[in-house]
C-alpha cells in the first residue's frame, strides 16, 4: 500500500454497508473447510472403535 | 477499519451468509460437545484417569510380589507374567524398562496398574497404538480388555532420558 | 463522540473494559482449569496396596 | 523525515513522527523497543531454525544425523527458541505496536521497557547457554521430576517476568490512552486482538510463575521435587496458554495484513470482537487436552475444560476464519475482481509477501491446524494420539504455517514502515512464502500421518535397536517420515531465506524515510 490517501479514505469509510456484499467464495472456502473436519473428525472415532477396550 | 477506531454505531448484528455460517459453525460445534459425554457412555474407549496415591517404593514391592505370585518364564531377560483373568495386575515404568512382561487372555478384563519408579513415562501400546502418561507417586489404573491376539509392544512415548528410545516391554494376548 | 441518545448494549460495555476482561479472562481459566484440576489431584484416594 | 506536526494522540514535542506510509503516529520510544525486540526475535528463529533442520533430518530415518544426546538438546534448544523466544520476542513488539500507535497514545514507561528487554534478553540467552552446556536436556516442557541445571529455569523465569512487564506497559498505555482520550469507546479491532493476547499472556506468565519458582527453588537443593501431576497441570498453563497469545496474535496479524494488503475491512465488528471475547474467556482451559490421559485429574474436569466449556473457543476460531476471506473477497470484489466464485482470490496480489504469507497462513491454520487439534483434543481420541507425532504435526500447522508465517508476513511491512529500511532482492521476497509454506505442510502432513501409525513424537530411534523388545514401525511410516524429512528441507531453506533476507534489509537495505515504502 503505497498511496498514503488510500488509508484516510478508508477511514473515512464505513465498516459495513449491510446487504451490499457477496461472499460466494468463501462460503464455498469455509463448506470445504466444514467437509474436512467432520470427516477427519468422524474417521478418528473410527480409529478409536478399533482398539482394545478400556475405562 | 481494522486499525482505526470503528463508528459509533459497529454494534450490529451480523446478517446475510455470515450469519448463516456463525449458525453452521455453533451447530457444529454442539455435536463435538455432545460426542464426549456420548462416547464417555456409550463408547467402549474411555481412560477416566482412575488413580491412587502411591510412592515409588510402595508400588515397586507391589510390583515385585506380584511377579513372585504370577511368574511364568522369563522372555529377553524380563520375567513373563501371567495372572488370572479379572485380576488386579501390575506393570512398572523405569529408567529405560517396562517390568514385567504380561501375558494375557484375549477378550478378559484386568485392573492394569501402572506408576513410575523414577521421573515420567509413557505407555505407548504398539501396533495398537494406545498411550497414558504414567507418572510416580500416581497409581494409574486401566481396566483393559484385550479384543486381539498377537505379541504387543510397549513402548516409552515421554522423554525420560538418554535411552529413551531402549524402553520396550511386552504384552502377550494368548486367543 | 458517541451519541447520548443511544444507549450502549451491555455486551459492547463489556468489550470496550479491558479491565473487566482482564479480571474476567484470568479469573475464569483460574477457577476452571487450575483450581479445580488441583482439587482434582489433591482429593485423590491412597492406592490400597495389599 | 518526521512531520513538522505533532500526530494526533498524546505525544509530547520529538516523542512521535507520522508514518509516511500510513499517516499513523508512531511514538519513537516504542519504535525503539519494537526494534530490539524483534531483532531478538529473529535471532531466536535463527537458533531454533538451526535446530529445526538437524532434528529434521535425524528424525527421518534414512538420515539419523545426530547421536542421542544431541538430539535431545537440540529438541530441548528447538522448542524453546521457537515456540518460547522467537513467538515472545515478536509479541511484546506487536503490544508496542498496537499500545501506541493504534490507540495514538505515547509509551507509558520507557523504563519498563527496558526492564521487560534487559530481562527478556538475558533469560534467553541463560536458557540458551545451558542447554548448550548439555545440563538440560530435559526438552521444553523440563516435567519434574527430571531434572536441569538451576540455571534453565532462572531463565525462564527471568524471560517470563520480563514478558510480564511488556505486558504490563501495554495495559498502561491501554490506561493512559484511555486517560487522555486518544481513543473514545470502542479500541481499534487489531488493538482489542493485541489487548486479548496480553490477558491471555497474564494467565500464563502467571501460571509459569507457580509452576517453574518452586522447580527452580527444588533445582537448588531447597524444596523437596514438585509431584509431577502437579507440575503438568501449572506447566501446561503456560506450555499451552502462550501458544493461546499466538493465535490471538495471529488472527490480529491476518486483519492487520488483510488492510494493509488488499485494503480488505470488517464486515462486522460485532461478530470479530465477540470471537476475541471468546478467546479471552474461553481458550485458556483448553490446555487441559494435554492431560486427557493423565491420572489423577477427573473426567468431568478433562470434558467440561476441553470442551473448551462447549467448544467456544472452537467456534471462535470457525467465525474469524470466515470473516477474514470474506472481507478479502468483499474487497476485492469492491475493486472490481468480481469474476465468478473464486476470480477475487485469483487476482489477489499473490506476488506481496506480506499477503502471500497471511493468506497460506490462514489456510494452512484452518485445514490442517484448527482440523487436526480440535480432534486431538477430544478426550477419547486422545488415546490414540497423545504423544504420538500427531501432536507436533498439529502444532507445526498451527505456530509455525499459522503464526510464523503470518509473522513473517507483518515483517515485511515492519521493517519498511517501523526500521525505515527496504527489501532487496524483491523476488525471492516474493518466493519465500511459498518455499516456507510448502515446506512446513509437508511436515505437518508428514508427522501427523506417522503419528497415526503410532511414531512417538521426542524419540530419536523408532527402530529401537537394541532394546529388549523391538519391532520397527510399518513402510508406511517411513514414507510419512520421509515426507517430513523433504518438507524440513524445503522450510528450512525457506526460513533462512527469510532471515537472511530480514537481515539484510534491518541493517544495509535502502533508507525509504521521507516517502511511502516502495509498494510490494
Amino acid at each position: 500500500m503505497s498511496d498514503p490517501k488510500l488509508v484516510d479514505r478508508l477511514e473515512r469509510e464505513r465498516d459495513t454497508e449491510p446487504g451490499d456484499h457477496k461472499m460466494p467464495g468463501t462460503v464455498v472456502l469455509t463448506a470445504l473447510l466444514l467437509l474436512c473436519f467432520v470427516v477427519y473428525y468422524f474417521a478418528n472415532w473410527k480409529a478409536l472403535a478399533d482398539v482394545w477396550h478400556v475405562r | 477499519m481494522s486499525i482505526h477506531q470503528p463508528p459509533d454505531d459497529w454494534f450490529q448484528a451480523p446478517h446475510g451468509p455470515e450469519r448463516v455460517w456463525i449458525g453452521l459453525a455453533l451447530a457444529w460445534c454442539l455435536i463435538l460437545f455432545l460426542m464426549m459425554p456420548y462416547w464417555h457412555f456409550r463408547g467402549k474407549q474411555n481412560s477416566t484417569g482412575e488413580a491412587y496415591r502411591t510412592t515409588p517404593a510402595e508400588f515397586a514391592e507391589r510390583v515385585n510380589r506380584f511377579i513372585d505370585a504370577n511368574k511364568v518364564g522369563e522372555e529377553n531377560g524380563v520375567p513373563l507374567v501371567e495372572p488370572a483373568p479379572g485380576s488386579d495386575i501390575y506393570l512398572a515404568a523405569q529408567m529405560w524398562r517396562w517390568y514385567p512382561a504380561l501375558k494375557l487372555k484375549k477378550d478378559q478384563t484386568y485392573r492394569l496398574h501402572v506408576s513410575s519408579l523414577d521421573v515420567q513415562h509413557g505407555f505407548s501400546l504398539q501396533p495398537m497404538n494406545m498411550n497414558f502418561q504414567i507418572l510416580p507417586g500416581y497409581d494409574h489404573v486401566l481396566t483393559v480388555t484385550p479384543t486381539q491376539s498377537g505379541d504387543y509392544l510397549i513402548i516409552c512415548n515421554e522423554f525420560c532420558g538418554i535411552n529413551h528410545h531402549l524402553m520396550t516391554g511386552r504384552i502377550r494376548v494368548e486367543g | 463522540m458517541h451519541d447520548p441518545q443511544r444507549p450502549v448494549p451491555p455486551l459492547q460495555r463489556l468489550m470496550d473494559n479491558p479491565w473487566l476482561l482482564l479480571l474476567l479472562g484470568v479469573a475464569i481459566p483460574f477457577l476452571s482449569y487450575t483450581a479445580w484440576g488441583w482439587i482434582s489431584m489433591m482429593t485423590m484416594a491412597k492406592a490400597t496396596l495389599p | 523525515m518526521t512531520s513538522l506536526a505533532l500526530p494526533v494522540g498524546n505525544f509530547r514535542t520529538g516523542e512521535a513522527r507520522t508514518c509516511d506510509t500510513t499517516g499513523l503516529p508512531v511514538c519513537l520510544h516504542a519504535q525503539r523497543f519494537i526494534k530490539l525486540n524483534a531483532v531478538c526475535a529473529v535471532v531466536a528463529l535463527l537458533v531454533g531454525a538451526i535446530g529445526a533442520i538437524l532434528l529434521g533430518l535425524t528424525r527421518w530415518p534414512a538420515v539419523h544425523l545426530l547421536p542421542a544426546d544431541w538430539y535431545y538438546r537440540v529438541l530441548t534448544l528447538h522448542g524453546i527458541n521457537m515456540l518460547i523466544f522467537w513467538i515472545i520476542f515478536l509479541e511484546i513488539a506487536i503490544l508496542y505496536f498496537a499500545g501506541t500507535t493504534l490507540l495514538k497514545t505515547r509509551l507509558a514507561s520507557t523504563k519498563l521497557a527496558w526492564t521487560s528487554f534487559l530481562l527478556m534478553a538475558v533469560g534467553a540467552v541463560l536458557t540458551n547457554i545451558t542447554i548448550l552446556q548439555g545440563t538440560a536436556d530435559v526438552m521444553m516442557t523440563s516435567y519434574a521430576p527430571l531434572q536441569a541445571h538451576s540455571n534453565f529455569y532462572l531463565g525462564m523465569i527471568l524471560f517470563a517476568v520480563g514478558a510480564l512487564l511488556g505486558v504490563g506497559n501495554f495495559f498502561a498505555c491501554v490506561w493512559i490512552a484511555r486517560r487522555d482520550k486518544t481513543y473514545q469507546g470502542s479500541m481499534p479491532l487489531v488493538a482489542f486482538g493485541a489487548l486479548a493476547a496480553a490477558i491471555i499472556a497474564v494467565v500464563a506468565i502467571l501460571h509459569g510463575a507457580i509452576a517453574l519458582v518452586p522447580t527452580w527453588l527444588w533445582s537448588l537443593g531447597l524444596m523437596d521435587a514438585p509431584d509431577a501431576g502437579w507440575y503438568r497441570l501449572l506447566w501446561w498453563g503456560i506450555g499451552h496458554q502462550s501458544q493461546q497469545i499466538n493465535v490471538c496474535a495471529m488472527v490480529s496479524t491476518w486483519y492487520l495484513l488483510a488492510t494493509l494488503t488488499v485494503g480488505a475491512k470488517p464486515l462486522n465488528q460485532l461478530v470479530c470482537r465477540s470471537a476475541f471475547v471468546l478467546y479471552v474467556l474461553f481458550i485458556n482451559i483448553a490446555s487441559a487436552h494435554h492431560l486427557l490421559v493423565d491420572p489423577g485429574v477427573s473426567a468431568g474436569w478433562k470434558i467440561w475444560n476441553t470442551s473448551y466449556a462447549m467448544y467456544l473457543a472452537v467456534l471462535a476460531s470457525m467465525i474469524h476464519g470466515f470473516t477474514v476471506p470474506a472481507a478479502v473477497e468483499v474487497a476485492q470484489r469492491k475493486k472490481g475482481h468480481d469474476r465468478g466464485l473464486f476470480g477475487w482470490l485469483v487476482k489477489a496480489p499473490w506476488a506481496n509477501p506480506g499477503f502471500s504469507a497471511f493468506f497460506l497462513s490462514l489456510i494452512i491454520f484452518g485445514f490442517i491446524g484448527g482440523i487436526t487439534g480440535v480432534t486431538l483434543g477430544t478426550q477419547q481420541i486422545n488415546i490414540i494420539a497423545h504423544n504420538t507425532l500427531r501432536i507436533p504435526g498439529h502444532f507445526h500447522a498451527t505456530v509455525v504455517g499459522g503464526t510464523s508465517l503470518a509473522f513473517m508476513g507483518l515483517c515485511y511491512y515492519v521493517v519498511p514502515l517501523i526500521f525505515r529500511r527496504e527489501y532487496a532482492a524483491r523476488a525471492l521476497c516474493r518466493l519465500q512464502p511459498y518455499l516456507f509454506g510448502i515446506g512446513i505442510v509437508l511436515v505437518s502432513i508428514g508427522m501427523s500421518f506417522a503419528g497415526s501409525y503410532g511414531v512417538p513424537r521426542r524419540h530419536w530411534d523408532v527402530e529401537f535397536s537394541g532394546a529388549p523388545f523391538a519391532k520397527g514401525f510399518d513402510s508406511g511410516a517411513h514414507v510419512m517420515l520421509g515426507l517430513m524429512g523433504i518438507g524440513a528441507v524445503l522450510a528450512f531453506v525457506g526460513l533462512l531465506t527469510f532471515i537472511l533476507l530480514t537481515v539484510h534489509a534491518v541493517f544495509l537495505g535502502k533508507r525509504n524515510e521521507g516517502r511511502a515504502m516502495t509498494a510490494w
